[in-house]
């Protein structure tokens, strides 16, 4: 499989190691990726919010980098660049522009006509690759970590141009986690806001809408968070002391890219996964794992025990009438 | 020949872009046009007895009337001219209403094309020839296909005019969707109380034949002749024998078989029937969830069954009814609330849709009455009623109103407050529809005494939260966003077609709109009747209705069978193919391209002729053009009329 | 009371009564204007228009003729559009064979409810016929005859084209001879060739008395497909010798139960090509102008790959530059059915150019150049038709409607356009049903190549429906059924 | 008449034809795709001199020709009172027709004795012939299908042609010797200013029509047909006889609109377009091989096999035309008839069959 990749700026900043797990994943997996040459920024969020013939414009100079290199499709890790891709894409329909872009850029109108397909990292990982392979590939199964899938807001909306799983109730990472051996806990707020660029500008949206998320995992017994998006894994990971956690009780709760889960459970060493990087500590979620699993453990034992001690008892009392009959 | 032209005004319709005199003026000059002259409204009474009198004054053989479309004054002026003496097939009409007037403004442009739609109006009309219809008798029985509370209205009404109802249901009762409500809007009196008495008359009439569990499966024939096949689906208990006493649904051992009828709110036995007042009161056995099916060995019903009725080696058996016309009163099916994820329908427990609610309202429901919440059977004390779940949303191709949900809501709220006093119902909505008599008056009740809370706006998305439900909306009339920790929610889920519906269309080769709705004959005009005739339409079939409006639809089916049959024999539309014995020379093409089999061999002096069966002929005229040589010809549209206006146009 | 000059085109509409002529109705009902152009003539189905309807039309005139019907699986008669579609996308596709432009001709589906959608469609149909202007009417063009005369550019033929040493050819027409002597008492009579009028003509023989058999003779000079005289012998029984091309006649015509099968019994062997009278006379003619055209060889004989003609000017010629166009592509050089004589017959036609050379021809010219192709070839037509008569699928004969008054299709007028008319007529009757025998050719006492209008019909029925008439005897001709999702009919613009 | 004879030097033929064909279309044969056809022929233009492949009859009587136009004219104040006024202007141009052949020539004095000297003279085609001068060339090979001199024709047959061309010497230095035949044909040739023909190529001329003469009779002798008119009667009932002739015709029409003497025609009315109030009356040529021709408006048909109808057209040619008019056959062995046919039904055949005496076998 020959995917073009896009890594997007963050991956070279504040989410190095989802840049750093999802390069280790992919190629533990088999998936070569072909950095698109000279790719430049996608315009992210404030772009489109300016000028959409320029920032379809941003996006669609790395999509012809993309074609050049010969590959259909393109694979991104983060979601806003996802987004700008793939609008870009759906609106180069639109011969208007179509036209607009192709001067900006001074390509021919006709070749942005069909320009390669992009999918997030998630969605090649999960329908191209395919969950059976992944599981094959499982060293080290995630046992006993009850994980949080949570997805962001803008990774599958709007629904007609990402066309990607369900848009209200996604459950790619959810299989992908389960495949991994980690336990999902159900999570009513997979696709709500966490706040995004308010961290700098409003941090009280954030402190209420990112508490909101970290609250809901606590609630429902999460060990950690696991997250696609820079931009969300900053304002659970590095705001968590800063959010309200409803109910007042703040506690600490790892927040994983999902690569990294994927990496160690494929058995990439932690050293490049870039665990060292976030700011809450992941061990706290492998120590409670660990607990978990001690603890099924030991229950397992109380079990079998009592299940002994009852079949001996029955023996005991079958041998004593064959001794009568005897 | 001697014809007569007539162009109307028709107020200004006409008159405001079309010279309509000098149209009148040109006609004049046209061949064999003895008399022309406008006229301000033709198809009105005075207008139509200007154009008798023409007809008799200048002996005219034919006329023209250029006016609006044939589609619905053709059959007027039919009339008229035939009062007149005339044959009524030596008519012609111009379109120069919907195709000319209405459609531009250049008064020079229009006033030439309507002169030359009367022109190839008057040319067509110079080779009509005056058709004679036949008259065919008639199978006075007709099949009602859909047993809910429309098709029990049609099939009493027609049986009680005094002709034979052969009356189908799918499932193995009738009662349809009504028989599963609790209470009904706007007066809250008991279905079952209503429509029981309805199913009973049904299964006692004389005149009414019942299949339950059975489906048409094909349909062949014409007005007053159709032949249909009924596939009567096994139900592996002998309903001769059963007296429907129950004792097998009390032994039966699969206690956990899906129950549809109750919406799949509990469960219930693999051999069951419906419900109390169910018609046939029959046991049927559900073979996904029998353990004789399944596993291959259990056999407790047939055991204890008194008259030993159980079957399992039970099959399908097809039956042939013969029935002169058809009512389709097949109802609706709801919305699958499952397509709304942010709403958890399906994965909440405590997520349910309005008929399930109302199964747990009803006193015969799984719950007997008791409001119980499905997760744990705690009673609620807040409940929250969403609308328009599947209606009015292109995002779920359901752009519609359902028409309904308004009012059930808020009987289902009035009821909440019946059963639990101490509650409290939230309706979160969009705009109330309440239309009908006494509707706007219960709803302003439920707000009003029973204390509902109508929030205005849409909900985004429900959160578990412990064991409550966040409902999380907005308040559009304070401009807030509110969220309600809910005990139960109630999803007021739309009306969609009737599932298979665009099948049975096929067989009844009448039209149905994208959803599967069916198409009527006129949305206005002729809300009942379709494009087929002798196939009528009853009920939310043809569109989301409630009960009165479905009821009425019954009654209006009905009463068009009856008139069908009053008249004794059947006219044939002689707008249908003959052949010309001569010209044909037997080769068949017309045999295997007419899609009614209207065609059949004939032999005549020692030669292979093609003959038309004039009752079974529909007038399409695909053999006209299939035969080489011309020898079948579609009257009222053959080979050289339509030429003649080909000609018209282009044989200058 | 012609169009408004300047202002208007002559737009025809054929609107189906239920659905379209509804739709119709509707744009008027919600006023969306349109422009004036269009007459609309109400029928009941898409179903009952005649691709001839518009074929009248565009010859008599018309700029522009639209036609609209319900849409697929939504007629009232449930299958007429289905039918009109396979017939209206098989016209669309053979009217620029007569050079007129195809997009003047439109056919679509609008439902009654789809008043919008009606304005565009005749707003955008009325646009294009604008653009397009006046149709140029084919009895202005300016008369273009080709001067490649047929002889001398023809591409070598696919197959070795050699007839067996005269010892094997008799010998194997013996085994022929003894096959039809058994067979004939319980036939009326069996058909066959004998020696013509002259040495270059062969004639169809009637066998009816042993000694009859005696006369038939198997050759290059068999150029006659006697499947024609099949449809006469209806309910009696009756033998026919027939070549590989005529075998696919006698499949039609029992595809189409045009005959009984046990009432034919049929006779064949392999054949190695028939010659084009014509070219043989061309080859022959010593000089342009001879005082007169048809001197004809003493007597004709086969020898391998060639002709030898003796008389007073001997000449040798090769097969290959006499032998009739269709045996240079044929791929049925044994006959298909039947009880066959097994001669040593050359190797079928390999795959070659998709176009045989006179329909290339006609493909290589401009609209312009085909319409003063047309005109300048009819002009010269007799109106005999023996182009009919000779073609095997003509049951209809003496009913046809190129000389009937009801129906009333072609006047006497004998101008280009009525006679051009028949050939329609006759390509359309045709389609999915020729085999391509070119006996309508072979039989023009004028020599019109009436056959490439057939072979370009074919050529559409093969891309529309991939299908080739007389082939299979179980399969139905093509604009005889239809298909619900058609495979290679896609939907137009409008 | 023979007297008046001038000689055109090959060279010379355009240049003279452009003189003799002052003030008139001119028709020569001019190559069509694979036919000659007659076209009018413009000024100065070689003609051909192969023989054409249909006759020059459609000249004179052409394939469809309006006979009147009828014009409905409504009363302004009463439109139900129609009168219908006729156009019957015939408008002729004067015509030469160059290059036909003897048998075709003849072919007009065959319609001559029916539609100009017959109970009825036909306006039309009188009007046509007499604007007409027909200028033949004489025949100098023998056909395969020529029979000419079967049929009281020859191949320098004079018979309804004004001037008869008759080739001499061969090559470029060769000539015509053009002789006139009737007072008009002295006019016509008149007109081109030729020198006469001396006695030397009146005697070549003659040379050249008994050379093809000869070679007709040696490669056809001509049969006694004088007893065939009594035989195809007495054939008249003998079904088998035509049944074994007709089996392999096709019943189309090639051979009557290739025969230089059918004369028969069709007449039916035709609307024109515009408003609706006009049309023509057309007469245009019937075909006795087709089943229309005798077909009645029940449907019923007294010729409805094609035996009867062959039966009808070899009768009419050698047997009812001769009792009509002095002996005279209707036919003038041009073989047209025979290479036009699509499955080379051959009249010859027929006729002499009809007219051996009945013992013999039919399929002898």
């Amino acid at each position: 499989m020959n995917l073009a990749y896009y890594p997007g700026c963050s991956g070279l900043g504040t989410s190095r190691e989802y840049e750093r797990s999802t390069r280790a994943a992919c190629t533990a997996l088999g998936v070569k990726l072909t950095d698109i040459p000279d790719w430049s920024c996608c315009g992210s969020t404030p772009a489109h919010a300016l000028e959409h013939a320029l920032s379809g414009a941003l996006s669609a100079r790395n999509l012809v980098g993309a074609a050049k290199v010969g590959c259909d499709t393109v694979a991104t890790p983060c979601p806003s660049c996802l987004s700008n891709l793939k609008t870009a894409r759906h609106r180069m329909a639109d011969d208007g522009f179509r036209a607009k872009v192709g001067r900006l850029l001074d390509q021919p109108a006709e070749k942005l006509a069909d320009l390669p397909d992009v999918q997030s990292v998630l969605e090649t990982l999960v329908t191209r690759v395919g969950l059976d392979a992944i599981r094959a590939k499982v060293r080290q199964p995630l046992a006993g970590l009850r994980v949080a899938p949570y997805y962001g807001c803008i990774m599958t909306r709007p629904a007609d141009v990402m066309r990607f799983d369900d848009p209200e109730n996604p459950t790619s990472m959810d299989d992908l986690l389960t495949a991994l051996g980690a336990e999902v806990v159900p999570f009513p707020y997979k696709v709500e806001c966490c706040g995004a660029s308010y961290g700098v500008t409003r941090r009280d949206i954030v402190a209420r809408l990112s508490g909101r998320l970290l609250g809901a995992a606590r609630d429902a017994g999460a060990h950690a968070v696991v997250v696609a998006c820079p931009l969300c894994q900053m304002n659970l990971d590095l705001r968590q002391t800063q959010v309200e956690w409803p109910g007042g009780r703040a506690v600490d709760m790892p927040v994983f890219y999902f690569t990294q889960l994927l990496g160690r459970a494929l058995g990439v060493p932690d050293a490049e996964l870039g665990l060292e990087q976030l700011c809450v500590d992941p061990a706290i979620a492998f120590r409670r794992a660990a607990q978990a699993v001690a603890a099924r453990q030991a229950e397992e034992a109380a079990l079998a025990a009592k299940a002994a001690a009852k079949a001996a008892q029955a023996k005991q009392a079958a041998s004593a009438n064959e001794g009568g009959r005897a | 020949m001697r014809i007569g032209v007539f162009v109307c005004h028709c107020g200004s319709n006409i008159g405001g872009t079309v010279d309509v005199p000098g149209v009148a003026q040109v006609a004049r000059a046209y061949p064999d046009v003895v008399f022309s002259s406008d006229t301000m409204y033709a198809c009105s009474e005075p207008g139509q007895a200007a154009i008798v009198d023409a007809i008799r004054e200048h002996a005219l053989d034919g006329v023209v009337v250029a006016s609006c479309t044939p589609r619905m004054h053709e059959p007027t002026f039919r009339r008229t001219v035939e009062r007149a003496g005339l044959n009524r097939y030596m008519f012609e009409m111009a379109n120069i209403r919907e195709h000319v007037s209405w459609i531009g403004k250049d008064r020079e442009a229009n006033s030439n094309k309507a002169a030359e739609l009367v022109r190839m109006a008057v040319e067509k009309l110079r080779l009509n020839a005056p058709l004679y219809p036949k008259s065919f008798d008639v199978t006075k029985r007709v099949l009602v296909i859909g047993g809910g509370v429309a098709g029990i209205q049609a099939a009493l009404d027609c049986a009680d005019g005094g002709i034979e109802v052969v009356l189908v249901e799918r499932e193995s009762t009738i009662g349809g969707k009504m028989a599963k409500l609790d209470k009904t809007f706007p007066t809250v009196d008991c279905s079952s109380c209503i429509l029981g008495p309805k199913m009973v008359d049904v299964s006692q009439h004389p005149n009414i034949r019942l299949y339950a569990h059975a489906e048409v499966e094909k349909i062949g024939g014409y007005v007053g002749n159709f032949k249909v096949d009924v596939r009567r689906k096994a139900t592996y208990v002998d309903w001769e024998l059963c007296t429907g006493c129950g004792l097998c649904m009390e032994k039966c051992p699969s206690k956990k078989s899906p129950d549809a009828f109750n919406e799949h709110v509990g469960v219930t036995t693999s051999i069951n029937i419906p419900f109390p007042q169910a018609i046939p009161k029959k046991a049927i056995i559900d073979p996904t969830s029998c353990r004789q099916f399944v596993k291959g060995k259990c056999g407790v019903c047939a055991k204890v069954c008194p008259t030993g009725a159980i079957r399992y080696d039970m099959e399908d058996q097809v039956v042939t009814e013969e029935v002169g016309a058809i009512i389709t009163a097949t109802g609706y099916d709801l919305f699958d609330y499952t397509r709304y994820a942010e709403y958890g329908g399906g994965r909440y427990p405590d997520v349910i849709t309005s008929l399930q609610y109302e199964r747990l309202l009803s006193a015969s429901g799984p719950t007997g009455g008791h409001v119980k919440r499905p997760s744990d059977g705690k009673e609620p004390k807040t409940v929250v009623f969403i609308q328009c779940v599947g209606s009015r949303d292109r995002s779920v191709d359901r752009p519609y109103c359902s028409g309904f949900c308004c009012m059930y809501t808020a009987k289902q709220a009035v009821l909440t407050k019946d059963h639990i006093p101490d509650s409290r119902s939230y309706v979160f909505y969009m705009d109330i529809r309440a239309n009908g008599k006494m509707y706007e008056e219960f709803t302003r009740r439920a707000m009003e005494e029973y204390g509902v809370q109508y929030v205005r706006g849409r909900v985004s998305m429900i959160v578990p939260q412990g064991d409550k439900y966040l409902v999380r909306g907005v308040d559009t009339l304070l401009g807030e966003q509110v969220e309600v920790p809910a005990d139960l929610v109630v999803l007021a889920v739309g009306a969609e077609s009737s599932h298979g519906a665009p099948q049975l269309a096929e067989k009844l080769r009448i039209s149905y709109d994208n959803y599967g709705f069916f198409m009527e004959s006129h949305c206005k005009l002729r809300p009942v009747e379709t494009n087929t005739a002798g196939v009528y339409l009853a009920g939310a079939c043809q569109g989301p209705k409630d009960i009165p409006s479905s009821v009425g639809q019954g009654s209006a089916a009905a009463a068009k069978v009856l008139g069908l049959f009053s008249r004794g024999r059947l006219e044939s539309d002689p707008q249908i193919s003959q052949v010309d014995v001569r010209r044909c020379v037997g080769c068949g093409k017309c045999i295997t391209t007419c899609p009614y089999g209207a065609i059949e061999w004939m032999e005549l002096r020692g030669e292979m002729k093609a003959r038309v069966i004039e009752t079974v002929c529909q007038g399409c005229g695909i053999c006209t053009v299939t035969c080489p040589q011309g020898a079948i010809q579609l009257q009222h549209f053959t080979d050289n009329q339509i030429l003649a206006e080909v000609n018209a146009l282009c044989l200058s | 009371m012609p169009v408004l000059k300047g202002k208007e085109l002559r737009v025809v509409g054929f609107l189906c009564n239920w659905c379209s002529y509804g739709g119709a109705d509707t744009a008027g009902v919600g006023r969306f204007s349109q422009p004036t152009d269009l007459r609309i003539i109400r029928v009941p189905c898409s179903g009952r228009v005649d691709p001839m309807f518009v074929v009248k039309a565009l010859l008599g005139g018309a700029d522009g003729v639209l036609v609209s019907g319900c849409h697929p699986r939504d007629c009232h008669y449930s299958q007429g559009n289905f039918y009109a579609r396979r017939r209206l996308e098989t016209l669309k596709t053979f009217l620029p064979a007569l050079g007129i432009d195809p997009d003047r001709f439109q056919y679509t589906w609008v439902s009654a409810s789809e008043g919008q959608r009606w304005k565009n469609v005749v707003s955008t149909f009325v646009e294009k016929v604008h653009q397009l202007g006046h149709a140029p009417r084919i009895e202005e063009a300016a008369p273009y005859l080709p001067l490649a005369e047929k002889g001398d550019t023809l591409p070598a033929p696919l197959r070795p084209l050699a007839w067996p040493a005269a010892g094997t050819l008799t010998a194997s027409l013996e085994q022929l001879r003894e096959k039809i002597r058994a067979a004939l008492p319980e036939l009326d009579c069996v058909i066959g060739w004998q020696q013509g009028f002259d040495a270059l003509h062969a004639t169809p023989l009637f066998m009816r008395k042993p000694e009859d058999v005696d006369k038939l003779t198997w050759g290059p000079l068999n150029v006659h497909n006697l499947a024609t005289y099949l449809p006469q012998f209806k309910n009696r029984k009756v033998g026919v010798v027939v070549k590989g091309c005529d075998s696919r006649s006698v499949i039609e015509l029992l595809q189409e139960k045009l005959v009984e099968p046990d009432n034919v019994r049929v006779f064949g062997m392999a054949c190695e090509g028939v010659v084009d009278v014509e070219r043989v006379r061309k080859a022959m003619e010593p000089a342009e102008g001879a005082a007169c055209t048809d001197v004809a060889p003493a007597a004709v004989a086969v020898e391998g790959d060639g002709l030898a003609f003796e008389g007073d000017t001997p000449v040798r010629l090769k097969l290959a530059d006499v032998v009739a166009e269709k045996c240079r592509t044929c791929d049925t050089p044994v006959p298909l059915l039947g009880d066959v004589v097994e001669g040593n017959a050359s190797a079928p036609a390999g795959p070659g150019p998709d176009a045989p050379p006179s329909l290339e021809a006609l493909d290589a010219m401009t609209p312009e150049q085909r319409r003063g192709f047309w005109r300048a070839q009819m002009d010269r037509c007799l109106r005999c038709y023996a182009c009919r008569n000779a073609c095997p699928m003509c049951v209809c004969r003496d009913h046809c409607i190129a000389e009937s008054r009801d129906p009333h299709w072609t006047t006497q007028e004998g101008n280009v356009r009525e006679k051009l008319q028949f050939q329609v007529i006759h390509a359309l009757h045709l389609a999915g049903r020729c085999t391509e025998c070119g006996e309508c050719q072979r039989a023009c006492p004028v020599n019109i190549p009436v056959l490439a209008l057939k072979q370009w019909m074919n050529r559409s029925v093969l891309t529309l429906f991939d299908y080739r008439a007389g082939v299979d005897v179980n399969a139905v001709p093509p604009l005889l059924a239809f298909a619900v999702e058609e495979k290679n009919i896609k939907e137009h613009g409008l | 008449m023979m007297s008046f004879a001038r000689y055109i030097a090959r060279g010379e033929l355009a240049r003279a034809l452009d003189d003799m064909a002052r003030g008139r279309v001119a028709y020569a044969p001019r190559r069509e795709g694979d036919a000659v056809v007659f076209r009018p022929r413009a000024e100065g233009e070689e003609p051909l001199l192969a023989r054409a492949t249909v006759p020059p009859k459609g000249v004179i009587f052409p394939q469809s020709e309006r006979l009147f136009a009828f014009i409905r004219e409504k009363d302004p104040n009463d439109p139900g009172r129609t009168t219908v006024r006729l156009d019957s202007t015939v408008d002729i141009e004067p015509a030469l027709i160059f290059g036909g052949r003897p048998c075709d020539a003849r072919g007009f004095h065959i319609f001559d004795r029916v539609y100009l000297n017959g109970p009825y003279r036909d306006p039309y085609y009188a009007a046509r012939r007499e604007a007409t001068v027909v200028v033949t060339l004489a025949c100098t090979k023998a056909g395969s299908t020529c029979f000419c001199h079967w049929t009281g024709c020859g191949p320098a047959d004079a018979t309804g042609s004004d001037i008869l061309l008759t080739p001499v010497g061969g090559g470029d230095e060769g000539g015509f010797v053009a002789m006139a035949v009737t007072e008009r044909g002295c006019a016509v040739l008149e007109q081109a200013n030729l020198p006469e023909a001396d006695a030397a190529r009146m005697d070549a001329a003659q040379a050249v029509h008994a050379a093809t003469q000869a070679a007709l009779d040696a490669q056809s002798p001509a049969p006694d047909l004088s007893a065939t008119p009594a035989r195809l009667l007495e054939r008249f009932s003998d079904a088998d006889f035509w049944r074994d002739m007709s089996d392999k015709c096709l019943s189309c029409g090639a051979c009557t609109y290739l025969c230089p003497t059918c004369y028969c025609f069709n007449i039916t009315d035709e609307n024109d377009g515009g408003d609706g109030m006009r049309g023509r009356r057309l007469r245009s040529w019937d075909n006795c091989m087709s089943s229309l021709f005798t077909r009645e408006a029940s449907g019923h048909n007294p010729r409805m096999g094609k035996a009867l109808r062959l039966r009808n057209r070899v009768g009419h040619k050698f047997s009812y035309y001769p009792q009509l008019h002095e002996g005279v056959v209707s036919c003038n062995g041009c073989g047209r008839c025979i290479t036009g046919c699509p499955v080379s039904v051959d009249i010859r055949e027929m006729v002499v069959r009809a007219t051996q005496a009945n013992e013999e076998t039919p399929n002898a």
